[in-house]
């Protein structure tokens, strides 16, 4: 049992993004976890319709582009549909209130944006007596953004809209 | 009337209602009318109907006691708790505005990553038995030292002399009986079954709990105290 | 885009095992999805901390025994940490009614019951005013009894929990 492969079936099995916290504690005491990663990343990259991401402090497993429309139909449901849209209101709006948010997406907004956040595809800041929403690298990632400027972000969402 | 230690709190003007006679009374008949069920309380219920008939008392002029007040205090207490824990009302079941943006935007395609999730282990299960029942025992304790904290607040009032003789009495009565067990009822302690026997017990029992004294611990509502010895 | 990676991908996102009706869906009409599927099979076995196993009719992709341990807590519960206490309470305090357990979890325990019911791993029934709450075979099964009496389950949590 070698920490590479431990590394590779953590990231299976997470179906989520992890940190190198959170691969270090499950690596041997001195394994090089950085550079573990970077050898499956290009590993994964050479062949097959999988690939391991990293940005910043997280790495990935994932489907690579080409495939994701062809299996998505397979993958369950990420986000349900409601939570979808809350998503998609404050990307295109954002930086903006809770309290916007929820006059057009109904109370059940709040609910969706504690989701969101918990996925890290949302970040909020106190302001005034609501909160300030934005979208976050994770969601650039998430959703193949090359960039996380939120300008960038909206004018690629008002785009999209015509 | 019991004879004995009775004439002080008869001189003292302490009728049973001043303690927690009336607020069971309360409660008992909202139980007996059906407004409200004594094994499934909604406390938000129960307090509201607690406070009209409180209030409705006063309006007969009947004295309402401190106890009673207590227990009002208490159960708006637990309302508030739970008014502050409840999710906000979902005013609107139906989403207001569905536009073009929200339509749209699965058209963005997020990744497709793997979401699976593994069951749940039968010691994993056990664990969190373990932290449930450790954290309801804490939540009993905190309740039980507040509420004891309470009722030393509330019968501060009351003549401490005659008081601390109960304290005595009851005591004694306490250590002989754990010279040969670690528990005694509450109910082996009241010799005559009448309201100022009861009480006569019943406070200096919590004088002494407060006191450290000795434990007490009800195992459900309107039950048997049972009391264990700490530090007499 | 070939095949034999579509195969692969599906079998990665699912999180289940797929049948072979399903891959075919997947793959292009002149596939021999069996025999793309065994030549994976093959491979990982090769090397790596996955595998792929066929039986009957299901295919999964899973890690390899030996790492599964290392690599458990990573992998999400399908029962929120909430949601298990509250059941846990039930197993335990069975046949116990629903305002017992609230009083012991809390009134979020409604909404536990609640989803507990919908995993069908609670059954209740009218008792008084309140609702009389047990165990399931469904739950049995989940945990691993062998029976599904409720006093043994019980018994047997009450000699763990020591």
């Amino acid at each position: 049992m070698n920490d590479r492969d431990l590394i590779e079936a953590a990231l299976f099995v997470a179906g989520r993004p992890l940190t190198l916290l959170e691969l270090e504690s499950i690596a041997s005491i001195d394994a090089d976890v950085e550079d573990l990663v970077e050898s499956l990343v290009a590993e994964y990259r050479e062949k097959g319709p999988l690939e391991i991401v990293q940005t910043d402090e997280d790495v990935v497993m994932q489907v690579k582009g080409e495939y994701a429309d062809a299996v998505r139909t397979i993958a369950q449901r990420d986000l349900e549909t409601p939570v979808l849209r809350t998503l998609a209101v404050i990307a295109f709006h954002q930086p903006v209130t809770q309290s916007k948010v929820a006059e057009i997406r109904g109370n059940k907004a709040y609910g969706h944006v504690h989701e969101l956040e918990a996925r890290k595809l949302v970040e909020s800041e106190p302001y005034g007596r609501t909160r300030l929403l934005r979208t976050t690298k994770a969601f650039a990632d998430y959703f193949g953004f090359e960039t996380d400027s939120l300008e960038e972000i909206k004018q690629r969402i008002g785009l999209l809209l015509r | 009337m019991t004879s004995g230690e009775s004439p002080d709190t008869a001189a003292n003007g302490a009728a049973p209602e001043d303690f927690d006679e009336r607020s069971i009374d309360i409660l008992v008949s909202l139980a007996k009318n059906g407004e409200i069920d004594p094994w499934d309380i909604d406390i938000v219920d129960v307090t509201d109907k607690f406070l009209a008939r409180v209030a409705e008392l006063e309006k007969l002029d009947l004295r309402v006691s401190s106890r009673t007040l207590l227990f009002a205090s208490i159960l708006l207490r637990m309302k508030s708790d739970i008014l502050e824990e409840s999710e906000p009302e979902d005013v609107d079941e139906e989403e207001p505005v569905e536009d073009d943006l929200q339509a749209c935007f699965p058209a963005l395609s997020p990744k497709v990553r793997r979401h699976a999730k593994r069951r749940v282990s039968l010691s994993e299960l056990i664990q969190e038995l373990k932290k449930a029942t450790k954290r309801k025992e804490r939540s009993d304790v905190r309740r039980f030292v507040q509420l004891q904290a309470q009722e030393f607040d509330a019968l501060a009032v009351a003549h401490s002399e005659d008081i601390e003789r109960q304290v005595k009495r009851v005591k004694r009565e306490l250590k002989r009986r754990f010279a040969v067990r670690d528990q005694v009822l509450f109910s082996e302690l009241i010799v005559d079954n009448t309201v100022e026997a009861i009480v006569q017990t019943y406070i200096p029992l919590l004088f002494m709990a407060t006191r450290r004294q000795i434990q007490l611990e009800q195992k459900e509502l309107f039950g048997d105290l049972s009391i264990k010895c700490k530090n007499l």
